[in-house]
Formats: structure tokens, C-alpha cells, sequence
């Protein structure tokens, strides 16, 4: 974990909203590890106090010749006055990164489970797809079976779903309004396909909104398959010390609440709480 | 910056050159040290309770060494849950936050969290809360155990469950009770933290003075409310919660005035402070030290920030801290020459 | 617009589709009505006092025949002169004022500024100050005769000099009895506006309502500071000023929660509004009516667009504003359906 | 008056942290009297609550083939968060601007003393420039000798009064360093040229930093000429309703404070209370 006056490289803008910002970092681009997270600030904008939580959707080198990781991308949608800032940044502008932050994908619990399953299903809702691409990298990396559910309010949603083409086997697509894919919630293929599962075989990796995530986790519960989540809270500062991005998880007493930011953001689906969580943040 | 810039813009045509210590171009280092209750403090910058967590967190980020002290997260007897989510919220120039004090309690920060801090080069403060006056000496009395820690600093701001959830800290006679309780065990100093919701502050600084509190510290958080237009609901599932950051900084900035003029014991003050600039204020205004809070988290180095910031003021000005305390009459009436 | 994207985002899968009064699709123009101790407003959204003049000053920059009404700058019975400058000073997302009261005097105010107002279809609320009772007694006896005035609002953050400064505003007992001794004279209904420099605003609203007001309005500024670190003096030649703007919103969010909770007259929501999205959370904390101040200074167009917007959002969710007011338990719970 | 969205058509950097910001608005410009000023806004930048007050350098057409003014100009020096944020401003952003505000250097009764006089003398220091150009223009139209005093700092502080060239018969400069023109204040060559005037010939037009427009009063009332002064102040509105630009002037009772946005900016030197005023802003 470091703080970084980063350099945008790039912030392309694609469809629905989303943005793709690259920022120079090497340093922290190189011990970034699937499923972590960046919290963003810009510089001399008090009425954007807090940073802003950003999945690091991926880590690349910064030129065609250069093989080790310099550039962090950060996909993003723009639903309120931190995230418009952002659309307008221009590469050359700086931005405060604090980066790479909380768990991945590969803690050593987590892991452990991989040499079990045959397969690991993605489900990504709309933006959660931020938080997917890396850990499909890696899986691809060491060989193991992909599956990609994507699901989103309109095709405007579906981006990038492209970068995964490589890495998983399968893609499977669904929109509200049926502009692509399956429609309907991205939830009905998915369960069409645990269905047809055998029991514990599949490990899911969900990110997406929470009642996407409460209905994921009640099929991965329904057809015995472990499941991780990737969750979302408000965070004050990301390294665990405000405790203000605590959610509800099984366990008494103390351990009643689980901080996202360092615990988190990826927690085993039956640790979490879903009854008296946050719903709306 | 904003305040260094209108400071040039300012020089008056044909006012008096700088006129320090030492002859101009002489090196000059200032005195940064401040002694407060006994103990002495590298420089004034402290970071405020639940902004910091155990220190440890920022090890990374930055030289915990270089802090003239830590307080950290208020610990309560038992281990506390704290508050279901949503526990923040941000609004302008602040955020809300009803974490519910979370914390590891007594006994684990003894075992856990101390260790760590105590071989830091910096004064470490255990901030302290409870539901009842009995709670506040139980604690400070299991924290007694420990070595390494400079002072406490006792949260006031909770509820006594005893007084059917009258605030300690808004009432006089509670503040008075609980002072005088935990100094009664205390083996070291004690802070009292002062809650900025009260309409004469003066009241209060004075209740705690005369229960035997060695020092004061303010403001804890303002009470403020967010609502979700959308839902009807309030932001956080607490419904109200404490507004700190910048937002704040005028309203503390004041009760931190107020409070060195109505008391002996020396003050920190606390709220909204991001800045060598900020920081200058409450030391003009009178405050012994101060404290960092909302800050570290939007800037996790801004106390390094400030230390640093406030030394290069020292050096322009060719003062020692200690000699810009308390001058809020304006620099000249205290016989500083302006530069 | 940042609670409006919100909104969007948080739309529940599956959850409920709106049902409104009438069938979707159908026209739907809301009631944008309130009315307040018998006075009729033709919307909730009033411009507060000392931020828009006599009015006038805003003729040439919006129509101010949409407001539901004007609370003019403070009156006392004789001219004033105010403080000397620095007057304001900026802060985050706020700004201090020590203006000292400056105005013409309540015969002037009769004679230069009542006409124009009077003219207009919004309903005229005239701030009313004073250093004793018997001034707020003989200010409003000289405003009885004039013709037009809807309400007195009575600004009772000022210190009694009768009682040694006391404020009148952060003594149950003085709001009591200037409460009471104003409401006999006056002959129009009386607001008495609160000051949010309390440690509880239930005691003030109760002893405002106790004495006779037939609504509230709250809040007045909260006391701050702001000290300029190259002179060493407070940034207002007065020393301390009243902070406003987006800064005190969740402190005044709060405090109106708490105040309508405490009463049954009327409330009205006053403390950093700008946009619909502040005026409704006033609302559904259960204030009556809301009252523009600072953002007529930095949006001389607020208080419209806050009136166009609230429309625009009544329309969307296909409700009478009535029907939102003390919804803080959630939509749900109020029997309203999500969107 | 009016509020208006205007687009930014240049802002282009001076020397000494200088800026000329062009804003296209026709109906504004072509309202402006010289010596009024305009409020500007940075829209969605709460962190800048209020909006900052900026003399109207000038106003100008639009192209070269337009005669009607549509541009306003603003000449600003950086000296906080606001201006440096303006800095910023490129061609085509938008910035809300409410002008032309106050009165300026022709109200009737300052122009009743123009046919009185051989000269008007324009004092500037350093930003003050900005309050003089279209006084010195209409003044020229009108057939009546100007000279200008301009002081800064040092060099870089001179910025734009080459645009008086046309309009007055001599400018003589000064640094306090030195770096061009006389050394020292601008209130020395000031007195030599005033010493040898007769009484009540001149009328000074003077905007700076209070203790150089202290100054300058004091050198008009010393040899008995007419001066008016334009006067900054902390704004709140800019429209006369917050009180918060009062400044002291001469007069008992409610006379005793006037409003530097409404009454002024510019004001008879001899009216304004130069003890107990606002020499720190
Ligand atoms: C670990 C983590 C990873 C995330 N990764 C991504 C990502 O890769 N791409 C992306 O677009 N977004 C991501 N988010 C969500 C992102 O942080 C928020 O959308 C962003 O903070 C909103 O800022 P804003 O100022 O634009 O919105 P605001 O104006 O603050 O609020 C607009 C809306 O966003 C919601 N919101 C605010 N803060 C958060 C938050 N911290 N988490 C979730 N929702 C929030 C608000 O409740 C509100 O509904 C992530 C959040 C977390 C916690
Ligand atoms: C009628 C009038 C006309 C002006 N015309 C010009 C102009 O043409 N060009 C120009 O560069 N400046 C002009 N100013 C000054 C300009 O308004 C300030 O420099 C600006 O508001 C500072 O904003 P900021 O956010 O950058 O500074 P801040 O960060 O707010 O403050 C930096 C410094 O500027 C001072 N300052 C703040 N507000 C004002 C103010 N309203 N007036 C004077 N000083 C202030 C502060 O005291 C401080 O010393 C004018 C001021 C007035 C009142
Ligand atoms: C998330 C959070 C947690 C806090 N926890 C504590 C606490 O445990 N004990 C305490 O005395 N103050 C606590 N505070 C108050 C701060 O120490 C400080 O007094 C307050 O935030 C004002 O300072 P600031 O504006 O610099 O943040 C907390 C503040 C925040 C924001
Ligand atoms: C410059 C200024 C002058 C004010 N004058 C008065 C006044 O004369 N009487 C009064 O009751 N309130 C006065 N107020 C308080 C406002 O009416 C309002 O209560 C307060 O500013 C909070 O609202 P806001 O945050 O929307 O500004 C004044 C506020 C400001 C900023
Ligand atoms: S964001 Fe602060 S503890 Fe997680
Ligand atoms: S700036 Fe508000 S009255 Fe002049």
C-alpha cells in the first residue's frame, strides 16, 4: 500500500456513462493482486472531500515494449459529483492514488478452495464487472475454466466484457430490456446453468449490486456451491481505521462487523449478513 | 496555500522589514516542543481518536515517529460492535459518522494494540469512554496495567445510561462527576475531550477543570443529520451522526477560543484541521497543541503535512512555536514584528 | 444533481413499479400549497433574512412573484449602523458574517421598502431585533400600522443588554418572555426564530411555543471564527461571526428534526439550502416550509430553480409536497411507493 | 444587471500570474459603464462558495467584423483558490457571470467635475490596471488629457498598460525593484508631477492596494485636487443585499457605512473614513 501523485495517461469515455482511466504508477501497478482496490483524490478539490473507492480493473505496461505492470486502469461509472470530476480529468492531469488496498480474490482461504472446482463462474451487474478481470486473468493463468454472467439494466452497461474473450470459455450476456444477450436479470441463465451442476464444483465470484448479490448468493446456496463476493460500502479512508465501512457478518460479538476495506472487499458469501446489511448506500 | 499567497499579497508598501531572533540570513531553527501536563511533546501535532486507528495502520504511509503524539480509537471497558451500516456519510466539506465506537476494548488493546505503540518515538493518549462513571474508572483502571501510555483523554460525548441517555458531555455536573472519578485513578494525565454541542462551552471547560482535569481537549464532532430523498430515510442507519472536516473548522475554532480564555489548563484543540494554516489558527487562538482528525483520511500524510508546514512558517518568521500562542490579538500587539 | 444520479442507481431490481394518485402517464400537477399559522404560501420556499434585501435588489434577477414569500433583513426600532469591516469572511463550503445588524429602522422600513413589497403576490415576513424586550415590543407596534406584512419573524439571537449580555436566544426564560411579550402586541401571526447555539433546541422550541408563537424557524447562524495567520488577528473586526451556507446543512437538518419533533406549531427549515434536494430533506424531516439564505448571494436564481425542482420532483414521484412532510421513517413506512 | 451563463473564449497567461479571460456575453458588455465589475462563478465548484469579484478590463466585439461589443474581459491577477482556479478556465468552459455591477468612474456626480479640469490622472497599483481601462478609453473619446501612473513590485506586475497607449499622453511607470521605470513607489513621480499642478486642475482615478490609495488621497488633498477612488472589499453578493462590503465613509448615523458593490466602487476619496477602514482584506 502506498500513496502516489499519479499521472492520467488516459480517461476513455465508452458507453452508459463508463470510463476507462489509465494511471502511471508502476509501483503500485506492480503488487497489485486480483480484486484489490485504489482509493482516488484529487488534488485542491475540498468539495470532494473523501476518495473514492475504485476497483483496479487492470494493470498494464505503460508502452508496447515494456512487459512489467506501470499503468493501473480504473473502470469507472459516473453516478455523482466524485465520479463526474473524474470524467472530466485529461491525461497529464494528477491524481492522489492510495493503492493496492484490502484482500483480492487469492487470500489464502480463498485459494484453497480452487483445486476443488471445475469451474469458476463470474457474475458481474453492470459496473461490478470492474472488479472481475483481473482475477479471470489469473485463473486463466493457471488453467482453470471460466464462465462469464453479465448482466446490466441496457447493452449501454455491458462494457468491456470484450477484455475477457480470452480467459473465460463462455460468455453469457442479459439486459433489463432485452437490448442484448438474455432478457431479463442476468440471474435466470445463471441459474439454468447451476442447475445443471454438480453440487460443489462451481466456485462463483459476484460483484455487482447488493440485490443482485443477495440473489446470487441465495443460488449459490441452493446448489451448494461456495461463492465469493466483492462488496461495496461507503469508505471514509480505506485502511481500516475509520471502521466506516464495517458490514454485518456472522460471528458474535466482535466480530459482528467486518471492515470492507481490509477484510474485505471480497468476503466468503456465508460469512456475510444479508438480513440487516446495506442495501442502499 | 490559499492563505501563504494572500499573505504576499499583503506585505504593506513600506512596513517594517522582518525583524527576528537572529540577524536575517542567519540560520534559523525553530523550538517546535511543547509541554503539556508533564509531558513533553516534539511538536504540537497530534492525530485525534478515530482517525488513526492503533497507529499501525499508517506505519506504512508515513514516520509515525515524526508526530508529536497518537490518540487512538476510544476504548471502552468490553469489546463493542458498534453501529450496522450505513455508518458514514459524506457532505460538504465534512462527513457524518455513527460508527458506534467500535473498538477491541480494554483488555485487547493492552495486549494487541499497545505493544506496538509503545516502542514508537511519540506520546501515545488512550482515548476513553463508558455508559456510566463506573465504566470510565473500570477502564482507566484495567489501562493502568499498561506501560507506554503518556495520558488519557476521556471521550465524553456518550450517554450515560445511568441518567436515562443525558449526554456527559452536556451536562456540567456529569462532566464535573466523571472528571473527578477518573483523575481520582488515573497514573497518568488527563485529557478531557469536550463536546462542542452545548450552547456556553465556558461551562463545561470549567467543570473539568475544577474536576481535576490536567489538560482539555475540543471539539468532538457536531451533531448533524443527512437524509436520503430518494428512500425518506435518513443516511445512516443511526439516523443522526457526528459531522467533523473542514465544514467544522470556524465553529471549533471558536469554542477552542473560548475555552483557553475561561480556563488555566492547557488546550488542544481539534476540528477540521488539514493545514500548517489551519493548525496556526488554534495555536493563535490560544490552543497548547492540536489534533488531526478527518484529515488523515482523505490525506493519509497530511499530519507530516502539517509538522513540516508549520516548522517552514516558524523559519520565515524567525519565532519559536510558543511565542505565537495565544497572540489572536493580532501579531503586533504581541510585540511580533510582522515580516 | 448528485442525489438525483443517485436516485438512479439505486432503483431495486424487481422492486415495486410507481403507483401514484392517478394512473401513470396521466398529467399530474401537485399541490405545491402550505399553509402556516392561517397564512396561505403558494409554495414552501422562502428567502431568508439579511440574504435578499427588501427584495427589490432581486426584481431585475428573478420574478419574485414565485416565491412563496420574503423574510426581509432584521428591523429594530432605530437605524443601524452595523460593525465595521471586515464583515465576511469565506470559508469551507461556508461563510461568516458579523454584518452587526446594519438596517433602516423599522419607520423607514414602512415608509422605502413596505410599498414595493407589498405590491407583490408573495407573502412579506418582517425579521424583527432588538437589545431588550420592550425594543421588540415598540418595533413591532411601529410595524402594526403598516399594511402587507404576513408575519414577524423574531431574531432572537441577539444578547439582551438588560441581562448582561445575555443572549435571548440561549435563555429559555428570555425566549419565553420576549416570545409572550411580542405576541400580545403583535397583530399578525409571530415565528420566532431559533438559534442553533443550544445544547438542546427542544427547550427553545418548547419556550417559544409555550409563550405563544404560532411557528418556528430555525436556523439562525452558528457562532465561528476564522483567525488570519499573517496578522495574527480574527479575519471579522467583530471577532466571531455567524457561519452559514452547505456547511451547516446536516447541523440544521438536524436541529429542525428535533424541533418539529418537540412541537406542534409549524416549523420551518433554514441552514445551507441550495437545491430541491436540500429543501426536501428539510421537508421530510418534517419542516413546514424552507427558507433560502447564503445561496441567494452565490445563485441569485436558488431560490426559483428550488421552487422549479421541487415541482419537478413532486411530478416525478406523482405526490402533493403536503404528502411528503415527516416522512423521515422511510417512503415505505409513510405508505408512499417507490418510484 | 444580469446573470449570465457566459463561455469562455481565452484566458491567456501574463507575465506575474496575470490572466486576460474573455467571456462571450453580448448583452452584458454592451451595457458596461467603465469602472463596473462583475461577479464571477465556477459552476458545480462548491469549495468556491462565493463568487469573486473582477473589475471589467474591457469590452470588445466579438470578431473583427462586429462593431457591438459581445466580449467582456477580465484582467486577474492569481492570488488564492478562487483565481487559481480560473487560471484554469479554457475556451469553451462556462462560467456564470452576473454584470455589469456598481457604479462606476461616470456617475453623474463624478462627471460633473470632468469639465472642471485639464487632466485626469489614472493611478494604478499593480491589479488596479483592471479598473482603469474603459475609464481611460471614454475619457479619450471625450477629448480630455490623461497621463498614467502604474507601480508594481517589479516588472512582471506591469502588465496591459500598453493598451493605454492610444488614450493617454504619457505613462510613466515604477517598480519597487526597480526592474522597469522609476525605482520605488509610483507615489514618488506621482508627487513631482502633481507639485507642479494647479490647485483643483487635476482629477485622480485611482485603484490599488489600500496603503498606495492611502497614499495617493493624502498627495490629492495635499495639493487640493479632486481624487476618486475605486475600493475593493470582501463580497458576499454583489447586488447590495448581504451588507458584507460596507466600508466607513464620512457622514453620521446610518450614513456612516456604505457598500462598496452598490454605492461604489468607486468613491470621492474625501467621502470614504480612511482610519477604521479595511486596510486587510
Ligand atoms: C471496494 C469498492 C470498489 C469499487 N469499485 C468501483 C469501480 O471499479 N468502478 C465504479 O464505477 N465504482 C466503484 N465503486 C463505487 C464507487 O466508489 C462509487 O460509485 C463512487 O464513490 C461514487 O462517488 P460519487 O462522488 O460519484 O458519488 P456520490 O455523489 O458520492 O454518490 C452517488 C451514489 O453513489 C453511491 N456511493 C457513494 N459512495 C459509494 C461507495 N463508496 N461505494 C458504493 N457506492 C457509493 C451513493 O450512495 C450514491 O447513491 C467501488 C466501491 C467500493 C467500496
Ligand atoms: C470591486 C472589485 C473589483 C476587483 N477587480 C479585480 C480585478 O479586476 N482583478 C483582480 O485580479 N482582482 C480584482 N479584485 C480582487 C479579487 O476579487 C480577489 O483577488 C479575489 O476575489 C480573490 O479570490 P481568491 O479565491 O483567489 O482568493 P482567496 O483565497 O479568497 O484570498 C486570497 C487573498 O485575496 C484577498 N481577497 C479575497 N477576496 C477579496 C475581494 N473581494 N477583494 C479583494 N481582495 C480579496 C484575501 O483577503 C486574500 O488576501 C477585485 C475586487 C473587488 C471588490
Ligand atoms: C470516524 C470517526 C471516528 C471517531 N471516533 C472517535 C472516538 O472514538 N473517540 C473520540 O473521542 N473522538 C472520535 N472522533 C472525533 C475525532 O477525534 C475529532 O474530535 C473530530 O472528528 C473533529 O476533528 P476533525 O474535524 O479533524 O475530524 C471520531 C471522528 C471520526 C470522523
Ligand atoms: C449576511 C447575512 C445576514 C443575515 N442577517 C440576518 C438578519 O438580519 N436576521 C436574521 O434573523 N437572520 C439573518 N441571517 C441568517 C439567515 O437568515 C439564515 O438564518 C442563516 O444564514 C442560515 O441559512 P443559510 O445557511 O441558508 O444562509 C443572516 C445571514 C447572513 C449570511
Ligand atoms: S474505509 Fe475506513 S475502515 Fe474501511
Ligand atoms: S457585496 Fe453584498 S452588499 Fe455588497
Amino acid at each position: 500500500m502506498f500513496n502516489k501523485m499519479a499521472e492520467v495517461r488516459e480517461n476513455i469515455p465508452l458507453s452508459g456513462g463508463h470510463y476507462l482511466l489509465s494511471l502511471y504508477s508502476p509501483a503500485q501497478a506492480r503488487v497489485t493482486r486480483p480484486g484489490q482496490f485504489a482509493m482516488l483524490r484529487l488534488p485542491n478539490r475540498s468539495d470532494i472531500l473523501l476518495r473514492r473507492p475504485m476497483s483496479i480493473y487492470d494493470v498494464k505496461p505503460a508502452s508496447r515494449k515494456s512487459k512489467s505492470p506501470a499503468l493501473i486502469q480504473v473502470l469507472y461509472k459516473v453516478v455523482g459529483r466524485g465520479t463526474g470530476a473524474m470524467a472530466e480529468l485529461k491525461g497529464g492531469d494528477a491524481l492522489e492514488v492510495l493503492a493496492p488496498l484490502g484482500h483480492g480474490y487469492f487470500r489464502e482461504d480463498y485459494q484453497r478452495k480452487l483445486p476443488q472446482v471445475d469451474e469458476v463462474v463470474h457474475v458481474a451487474g453492470g459496473i461490478g464487472i470492474a472488479a472481475l478481470l483481473l482475477a479471470a486473468r489469473e485463473l486463466h493463468k493457471r488453467g482453470i475454466r471460466q464462465r462469464l454472467f453479465f448482466g446490466g439494466r441496457s447493452r449501454a452497461d455491458l462494457v468491456c466484457y470484450k477484455d475477457f474473450g480470452g480467459l473465460v470459455q463462455k460468455t453469457i450476456l442479459a439486459t433489463e430490456d432485452g437490448s442484448r444477450g438474455h432478457k431479463g436479470f442476468v440471474t435466470v441463465p445463471l441459474e439454468n446453468h447451476l442447475a445443471g451442476s454438480e453440487r460443489g464444483k462451481i466456485l462463483l465470484m459476484v460483484c455487482g449490486p447488493w440485490p443482485m448479490l443477495e440473489a446470487c448468493v441465495g443460488l449459490a446456496r441452493n446448489y451448494g456451491h461456495p461463492c465469493l463476493v466483492s462488496m461495496e460500502n461507503r469508505m471514509g479512508c480505506g485502511v481500516g481505521v475509520c471502521l466506516g465501512c464495517s458490514i454485518g457478518v456472522k460471528g458474535e460479538g466482535h466480530g459482528a462487523y467486518e471492515r470492507v476495506c481490509t477484510e474485505g472487499p471480497v468476503f466468503w458469501a456465508d460469512h456475510v449478513r444479508w438480513a440487516g446489511g446495506t442495501p442502499e448506500i | 496555500m490559499k492563505k501563504s499567497s494572500s499573505a504576499k499579497s499583503k506585505k504593506k508598501r513600506g512596513a517594517p522589514r522582518p525583524v527576528g531572533r537572529k540577524a536575517k540570513g542567519e540560520k534559523f531553527t525553530p523550538d517546535m516542543t511543547v509541554e503539556i501536563a508533564g509531558i513533553r511533546f516534539k511538536n504540537p501535532v497530534l492525530t485525534a481518536s478515530g482517525t488513526f486507528g492503533y497507529g499501525q495502520e499508517f506505519a506504512q504511509l508515513m514516520d509515525l515517529n515524526r508526530l508529536g503524539g497518537i490518540v487512538v480509537k476510544g476504548i471502552s471497558l468490553q469489546p463493542m460492535e458498534g453501529n450496522p451500516p450505513p455508518r458514514i456519510y459524506e457532505t460538504e466539506s465534512g462527513m457524518l459518522n455513527a460508527i458506534g465506537l467500535q473498538n477491541v476494548g480494554a483488555k485487547r488493546f493492552l495486549d494487541d494494540k499497545l505493544p506496538f505503540l509503545r516502542d514508537l518515538d511519540t506520546q501515545v493518549i488512550v482515548n476513553v469512554f463508558g455508559y456510566s462513571t463506573e465504566d470510565y474508572v473500570r477502564t482507566i483502571e484495567i489501562l493502568n496495567q499498561g506501560e507506554g501510555i503518556a495520558a488519557y483523554e476521556l471521550n465524553i460525548s456518550c450517554p450515560n445510561t445511568r441518567s436515562g441517555g443525558m449526554f456527559y458531555g452536556s451536562d456540567p455536573k456529569l462532566t464535573h462527576e466523571v472528571t473527578m472519578a477518573s483523575k481520582k485513578v488515573a497514573r497518568v494525565p488527563l485529557i478531557v475531550k469536550l463536546s462542542p454541542n452545548v450552547t456556553d462551552i465556558t461551562v463545561f471547560a470549567r467543570a473539568a477543570e475544577n474536576g481535576g482535569a490536567d489538560a482539555l481537549s475540543l471539539v468532538n464532532t457536531f451533531v448533524g443529520m443527512s437524509i436520503d430523498i430518494e428512500t425518506g430515510k435518513p443516511r445512516l442507519s443511526h439516523g443522526t451522526g457526528g459531522l467533523s472536516g473542514p465544514a467544522i473548522k470556524p465553529l471549533a475554532l471558536r469554542l477552542v477560543y473560548q475555552a483557553v480564555h475561561a480556563v488555566r489548563i492547557p488546550v488542544m484543540g481539534i476540528g477540521g484541521i488539514s493545514s500548517a494554516e489551519d493548525a496556526l489558527e488554534f495555536l493563535i487562538a490560544g490552543a497548547k497543541a492540536i489534533q488531526i482528525g478527518t484529515a488523515n483520511f482523505y490525506d493519509p500524510r497530511a499530519s507530516e503535512k502539517v509538522i513540516r508546514d508549520l516548522e517552514a512558517y516558524c523559519k520565515r518568521k524567525r519565532v519559536d512555536l510558543n511565542r505565537l500562542r495565544g497572540t489572536h490579538l493580532g501579531f503586533e500587539a504581541a510585540g511580533l514584528k510582522r515580516e
